[in-house]
C-alpha cells in the first residue's frame, strides 16, 4: 500500500464534511474516487495531502505525493518554467528538463505566464508540475473539468504511460465517472461524506445504482 | 401554458471567455424545470444571471411579462423569485427560526422607523413573518430546531434551511440550486416530496441538478447545457435519446 | 523656475519614502492579505533609535543599517502576532497590526519621550540641490530595483510570488506559507524602518508620525491595488511632487488633504469600476 | 426589561460620585453612546470604522456652532446627531462601497481631512476652536452641574440602547444581521443592501453624533484637538473588547476601558511617577487589550460569557416557538 487513510472524519465548524471514510491505494495502482458534488472528494483529496486537518482517523503515505488540484491552481504570473521549478520545491530539486521530456507539449510554452495558457495548456502544466516531485502517488482532483473530450484523451494517455512506465500510482478524483472507471481498476464512490460502495471498476460500472447516479442518461 | 420566465439569448462572458452563449430557456407557469450539464457548462452563471447576482453581457430575461435584466437581485425578490444557493452559507448569529424570518422579507415593508416605534406597521409585519417562517420550517422538518443556532445545523440541514429560508418569501418562482447535493438518502427523498408538493400547489421551480435519477424524477422539462450552449431541451425521456446530449455526456468514450 | 526644480527635488525625495513604505504595505499585503497598520511605526521607530545610536557614538551608515535591521527583527515580530496564530482571517490581523502600532507608542514615548526628533542627513548641496534628497532617491531605487530583482530572479522571490498568488497551490507544493509570511513581514519592515531613516533628516518625527506616514504609504500603493510595486513607487511620487507644489505654491496646510483626497478618489473610481465589472 | 436593574444601578451611581469622577461618569456615558453605534456598523455591516469620532466632532460641532449663533441649545442638541446622520449618508454613498481595509483607510482619511478642515476654518475657531459654549437649558431649566450632565447622558445611553435593539430585532435588524455573513443569501432574499449599510453607517453617526453634542455643552469649549483619530482607535477597543453587535457589549467595553484607563492614570499620576506614565500606561492598555481580544476572545467578551453562560444553563433545548401550528400549507391557492 502506497497511501491509505482509515475511518477519516472532517469536520468544518459543525459541519461534517467526511464522515469514517476508509480508502487505500496499492503501489502502481490507478484509484479512482467518483460521485456528486458536495460528497466530500475534495475534502478528502486536501486531507490526504495534509492540506486540512481531519477531526479524527489516520492517514498514512508512504513515499511522495503530489497533488493536481481541481482548478489546476498554476501561479498566473509565474512562466510555465517557473511553476514547474516550483514543484519540487520542498525536494529542492530545480532541473525541469526531464517535464518536457514527459510532456513535449510545454517546450513551446516554456516561457509563457501560467494565467495566460488555455484550459488544456494548463491542465498539462499542472500536471507537469506534479510529476516534478517525482511523486510516488499522483493525485488528482477533477482533470476533465471543463476540457475538451480530444484534451481530456490526452491527459488520460500520460497517466496511462506514466503508469505502466513508471510504475506510477494514480488517484483520479472524477465527476466524469464514466471516463474514472474506464481509466482505472478499481473505484469508490462517495456520497455525502461516506463511501456507499467500493470495488473493481468494471462491477461499479455495471451496478444499477452508480449506473443511474453517474452514469446518467443510459440508465 | 404560458412561460413565467423567459431567457432569450442570454449570454456572459468573463474576460475573452463564454461562460453562457446565447441561451434560450422558459419555465412555464407551474411547471418543474430542471437544467443538467456536465460542470463548466454554464448552470451556476445561468443561476446568477436570472436571479441579478451577475449581469449579462448580451439577451434578455423576462418574468411574467417584464423585462427583469436591469433589476437588482432584492427586487427581484420582491417580485416573486426566491433562491436556495448551493454554496451560500447560513446567517451566523441567528437562530434557524430568524434565518427563515429573512426570507420573507421580500413579502413585507415595515422600515427600520416603524420599529423603533413600534408602530401597528411594525407588529403587523412581524406576526406575517413569524407565521410564515413557522410554516416554512414546518415544511423542511426543521421547526423542532427553531430556536437552535442556524451555523451548529449539520450541512444537510442547512441546505434545508436555505429552501425554507426561499419558501418564506411565497415566491412564484423557485430557484434551487443543486439542491440534493450533499444530501443523505432519506433527507434526499424528503427534499423529492417536497419539491412534488410544492409543484402540485402551482409553484414554478427551476433546478440545476446533477443527480440525473432525481432529475427524472420531478422535471416536467430539462434543459440541457455543454460548454455554455443550450444543447437540447424536452422531458427527459426526449434528451436522453438526443444524440447530442449523448455525446456531450460521454465524451470521447462512447 | 528654481523655486520648481526646488519643489520637485523635495517632492521625489518625500515620495520616494512613501514609496518605500508603501512597498513594504504591498510586500506584505501581496503574500499575506493582511494590510499592515503598523507600517508606519517601523519607520518612527528606525528613525528613533538612529538618533539614539548616534548619540552613543555609532558613526552615520552603521547607525542607519542598525535601525533597518531592528524594523526587519519588529517586522518579523509584528507578523507573528498578526499572523501566528492559525485561523486569524486578514480582518481581525490589520486589527491586531492597529493595536501594535498603539503599542509602540508606549515604547516610543517610555525611550524618546513625545518631543519631535531628528538627525542629520547627507551634509551639503549638489547644483543648489540638498544631498540628502538625492541619496533618498538613490538609495531608493537601488533597494527597490534589488526586491523586484528577490521577487523576479530568485527561487523564494518566486515562492513569494506563489505563495501570493494561490496560498492553496503553494502549500499543495510544499510551500511553507506561513514561514513566507513572516518573510514578507521582514522585508516590509525594513522597507519601513528604511523610509523612515531616510525622510527624518529632512522631516522630523514624533511618536505619532506614523498616522501620516502610513496612510500616505497606503495612498502610495493603492494606486496600484496594494499589490503591484511599479504602480507603488509611481504613486509615491506622485503623491511626493504633487504635496510638494502644493505646499510650495499654495499653503502647507493643504498637504496632507491632498494625499488624502488623492487616495479617496483612486479608491472610490476603483470600486465603481469593478462593482460595474462584477455586478 | 433584564436591563432596568442595571439602569436603576447606573442611576443610582452618580450620587456618591465627587467632581472628577463625574466627569468620567458622563464622559463613560458619551463613548458608550458612539460604541453602540460602531458595534452596530461593525457588527453587522461588518465594516470596520476606523473613523468614527468624526461623527462625535461633526455632532459637537454642530451643536457648538448653533449655540455661539445665539440658537437655543436644545435644538442645537437635536440637530447635533441629525446632521452627524447626513454627513454619513453624503460620505457613506461613495465610501461604503469599499470593503475592509480600503473602509478603514477611507474613514481614516475622512477624519483626517475633517480635522485639518476644522484647524483652518476661521469659522469654527480654527485650532483654538469653540470657547465660552453656553450650559445646555431645557425649557428655562439650565443644565449647569455635572450631575445634571451624569442624568443626561444616562438618558442618552438608554435612547441609544433601546433604539438599537428595536432596530436589530426587527424585520430591518434580521436583514442587516443576514447581510454581515451572507450578503448575496440577503439579497436574494429581498434585502436591499446597499441602503441597509447606509442605514446602519447614518444610524451609527448620529449616535455619535448625540454624544458629541452633549459632550459640547458639557465641557464648554471645543477645538479639533478633542476628536483625536485615537478617539476613533479607541472607540474601536471598546466595540471589539465588549464584541461587535451586541449592545450589551458595547456599554460593557466602555465601561472596562475608561475605568481601567482611569484607574492606571491615577495610579500613574502618583508622586514620584514620571510625567510620562500616564500616557505609556494608556496606550499599552489599548494596544494589549484590543490584540489579547481580537486574538484570543474573537468574538468579544459579552458574546462569549453569554454563549457560555447559555450552555451551561439550558442542557436541553427549550419547547420551539410556534404562532401558528399545523394550519394550511403556506403558498397553496397562489
Amino acid at each position: 500500500m502506497i497511501a491509505g487513510v482509515s475511518d477519516l472524519t472532517v469536520r468544518y465548524a459543525a459541519a461534517t464534511a467526511l464522515d469514517g471514510v476508509s480508502l487505500h491505494v496499492a503501489d502502481g495502482e490507478m484509484v479512482a474516487l467518483i460521485g456528486p458534488n458536495g460528497a466530500g472528494k475534495s475534502t478528502l483529496v486536501n486531507a490526504l495531502c495534509g492540506l486540512l486537518r481531519p477531526a479524527s482517523g489516520t492517514i498514512a503515505v508512504r513515499g511522495d505525493l503530489a497533488l493536481v488540484p481541481e482548478g489546476r491552481h498554476l501561479f498566473p504570473s509565474l512562466s510555465v518554467d517557473d511553476n514547474l521549478r516550483l514543484g519540487a520545491w520542498r525536494r529542492r530539486r530545480r532541473d525541469t528538463s526531464h517535464i518536457y521530456g514527459l510532456l513535449p507539449g510545454l517546450v513551446k510554452l516554456r516561457d509563457r505566464p501560467a494565467g495566460r495558457l488555455s484550459g488544456g495548456e494548463q491542465q498539462m502544466v499542472a500536471l507537469g508540475r506534479a510529476l516534478m516531485a517525482r511523486p510516488s502517488l499522483l493525485v488528482i482532483d477533477e482533470m476533465s473539468l471543463g476540457l475538451a473530450p480530444k484534451i481530456v484523451d490526452d491527459l488520460a494517455a500520460h497517466l496511462r504511460e506514466r503508469n505502466t512506465v513508471d510504475g506510477l500510482a494514480v488517484l483520479l478524483i472524477e465527476q466524469n465517472a464514466r471516463l474514472a472507471l474506464e481509466l482505472c481498476a478499481r473505484a469508490y464512490v462517495l456520497e455525502a461524506g461516506r463511501v456507499v460502495a467500493e470495488g473493481p471498476s468494471a462491477q461499479l460500472a455495471s451496478s444499477p445504482e452508480v449506473a443511474a447516479a453517474y452514469l446518467g442518461l443510459e440508465a | 401554458m404560458t412561460a413565467l420566465l423567459e431567457v432569450r439569448g442570454l449570454t456572459r462572458r468573463f474576460g475573452g471567455i463564454h461562460a453562457l452563449r446565447d441561451v434560450g430557456l422558459d419555465v412555464r407557469e407551474g411547471e418543474t424545470h430542471a437544467v443538467i450539464g456536465p460542470n463548466g457548462a454554464g448552470k451556476s452563471t445561468l443561476f446568477k444571471l436570472i436571479g441579478g447576482q451577475l449581469a449579462a453581457t448580451a439577451g434578455t430575461i423576462t418574468y411574467a411579462g417584464r423585462r427583469i435584466d436591469h433589476l437588482a437581485p432584492h427586487r427581484r425578490a420582491r417580485r416573486g423569485i426566491a433562491i436556495a444557493f448551493q454554496d451560500a452559507p447560513v446567517f451566523h448569529g441567528m437562530t434557524v427560526a430568524e434565518n427563515a424570518m429573512v426570507g420573507a422579507h421580500a413579502v413585507t415593508s415595515a422600515g427600520p422607523l416603524s420599529a423603533v416605534l413600534r408602530l401597528p406597521r411594525h407588529r403587523r409585519d412581524e406576526q406575517v413573518i413569524r407565521t410564515a417562517a413557522a410554516h416554512a420550517l414546518r415544511r423542511v422538518a426543521l421547526h423542532e430546531l427553531a430556536d437552535q443556532s442556524a451555523e451548529s445545523l449539520p450541512l444537510g440541514r442547512q441546505r434545508a434551511l436555505q429552501v425554507a429560508r426561499a419558501l418564506c418569501g411565497r415566491p412564484r418562482l423557485l430557484l434551487l440550486d443543486e439542491p440534493a447535493s450533499g444530501l443523505r438518502g432519506p433527507e434526499r427523498t424528503a427534499l423529492a416530496a417536497l419539491i412534488e408538493d410544492l409543484r402540485g400547489e402551482g409553484m414554478s421551480i427551476l433546478l440545476v441538478e446533477h443527480d440525473v435519477a432525481f432529475v427524472a424524477r420531478l422535471a416536467d422539462r430539462v434543459t440541457v447545457l455543454d460548454l455554455g450552449a443550450v444543447l437540447a431541451t424536452g422531458t427527459y425521456q426526449q434528451i436522453r435519446s438526443d444524440p447530442a446530449v449523448i455525446a456531450a455526456y460521454l465524451g470521447g468514450h462512447a | 523656475m528654481a523655486a520648481l526644480v526646488q519643489y520637485l527635488i523635495t517632492g521625489i525625495g518625500v515620495g520616494c519614502a512613501y514609496a518605500l513604505l508603501g512597498s513594504g504595505l504591498v510586500v506584505i499585503y501581496r503574500v499575506t492579505r493582511v494590510v499592515n497598520f503598523a507600517q508606519g511605526s517601523f519607520a518612527v521607530l528606525a528613525a528613533l533609535t538612529v538618533t539614539t545610536l548616534l548619540a552613543a557614538g555609532l558613526p552615520h551608515g552603521l547607525a542607519e543599517v542598525s535601525a533597518v535591521l531592528l524594523a526587519a527583527a519588529i517586522g518579523l515580530l509584528t507578523g507573528l502576532v498578526a499572523t501566528g496564530r492559525p485561523g486569524t482571517t486578514p480582518q481581525s490581523a490589520l486589527i491586531v497590526t492597529l493595536g501594535l502600532g498603539v503599542f509602540a507608542y508606549a515604547v516610543e514615548i517610555l525611550f524618546w519621550g513625545d518631543q519631535p526628533r531628528s538627525f542629520p542627513g547627507l551634509p551639503g548641496t549638489v547644483a543648489g540641490v540638498q544631498s540628502h534628497y538625492l541619496l533618498i532617491a538613490a538609495v531608493t531605487a537601488v533597494v527597490l530595483a534589488a526586491t523586484a530583482l528577490l521577487f523576479a530572479r530568485t527561487d523564494l522571490g518566486r515562492a513569494l510570488t506563489a505563495t501570493a498568488e494561490d496560498p492553496y497551490a503553494a502549500r499543495a507544493v510544499g510551500i511553507d506559507v506561513r514561514r513566507m509570511g513572516l518573510l514578507a513581514f521582514v522585508v516590509g519592515g525594513a522597507l519601513g524602518g528604511l523610509a523612515g531613516v531616510l525622510i527624518t533628516p529632512v522631516q522630523q518625527v514624533t511618536f505619532d508620525s506614523d498616522v501620516a506616514l502610513v496612510v500616505n504609504g497606503f495612498s502610495a500603493a493603492i494606486l496600484g491595488n496594494l499589490t503591484r510595486p511599479g504602480l507603488t513607487l509611481a504613486g509615491g511620487l506622485l503623491l511626493g511632487v504633487v504635496q510638494a507644489l502644493v505646499g510650495g505654491y499654495g499653503s502647507t496646510s493643504y498637504q496632507t488633504e491632498v494625499a488624502l483626497v488623492l487616495m479617496l478618489a483612486v479608491l472610490i473610481v476603483r470600486a465603481g469600476s469593478t462593482r460595474a465589472e462584477t455586478a | 426589561m433584564r436591563w432596568i436593574p442595571f439602569v436603576l444601578a447606573a442611576a443610582v451611581v452618580p450620587v456618591f460620585l465627587g467632581p472628577g469622577q463625574l466627569t468620567v461618569y458622563v464622559l463613560l456615558g458619551l463613548s458608550a453612546m458612539a460604541v453602540v453605534g460602531l458595534s452596530l456598523l461593525m457588527g453587522y455591516a461588518g465594516q470596520v470604522s476606523l473613523g468614527q469620532a468624526s461623527f462625535t466632532a461633526i455632532g459637537a460641532y454642530t451643536a457648538g456652532l448653533l449655540a455661539v449663533h445665539d440658537v437655543p441649545p436644545l435644538l442645537g442638541l437635536v440637530v447635533a446627531p441629525v446632521a452627524a446622520a447626513l454627513a454619513a449618508v453624503v460620505v457613506g454613498v461613495p465610501i461604503l462601497r469599499l470593503r475592509g481595509h480600503q473602509l478603514a483607510f477611507a474613514t481614516l482619511a475622512l477624519q483626517l481631512i475633517l480635522l485639518s478642515v476644522l484647524g483652518d476654518a476661521d469659522w469654527a475657531g480654527g485650532a483654538i476652536g469653540l470657547q465660552g459654549l453656553p450650559y445646555l437649558s431645557v425649557f428655562g431649566f439650565e443644565l449647569n452641574e455635572d450631575l445634571h450632565y451624569a442624568y443626561l447622558v444616562l438618558l442618552g445611553v438608554v435612547l441609544t440602547a433601546v433604539v438599537a435593539s428595536s432596530l436589530v430585532r426587527s424585520r430591518a435588524g434580521r436583514g442587516l444581521r443576514a447581510l454581515a455573513t451572507a450578503p448575496v443569501a440577503a439579497e436574494a432574499s429581498g434585502v436591499p443592501v446597499g441602503a441597509y449599510r447606509l442605514l446602519v453607517f447614518a444610524v451609527s453617526a448620529a449616535f455619535a453624533g448625540l454624544a458629541g453634542g452633549i459632550y459640547a455643552f458639557f465641557v464648554g469649549y471645543l477645538a479639533p484637538g478633542s476628536f483625536p483619530v485615537l478617539l476613533s482607535i479607541e472607540y474601536v477597543v471598546m466595540a471589539v473588547v465588549g464584541g461587535l453587535g451586541s449592545i450589551a457589549g458595547a456599554i460593557l467595553g466602555a465601561t472596562l476601558i475608561t475605568l481601567l484607563v482611569q484607574a492606571l492614570t491615577s495610579l500613574a499620576t502618583q508622586p514620584g511617577m514620571p510625567g510620562y506614565a500616564p500616557g505609556v500606561l494608556s496606550y499599552a492598555v489599548y494596544a494589549v487589550l484590543l490584540i489579547v481580544i481580537v486574538l484570543f476572545v474573537p468574538r468579544g467578551v459579552v458574546p462569549t460569557l453569554s454563549r457560555r453562560f447559555r450552555r451551561e444553563t439550558s442542557p436541553g433545548r427549550p419547547a420551539p416557538v410556534d404562532p401558528a401550528p399545523a394550519r394550511a400549507r403556506p403558498g397553496a391557492g397562489r
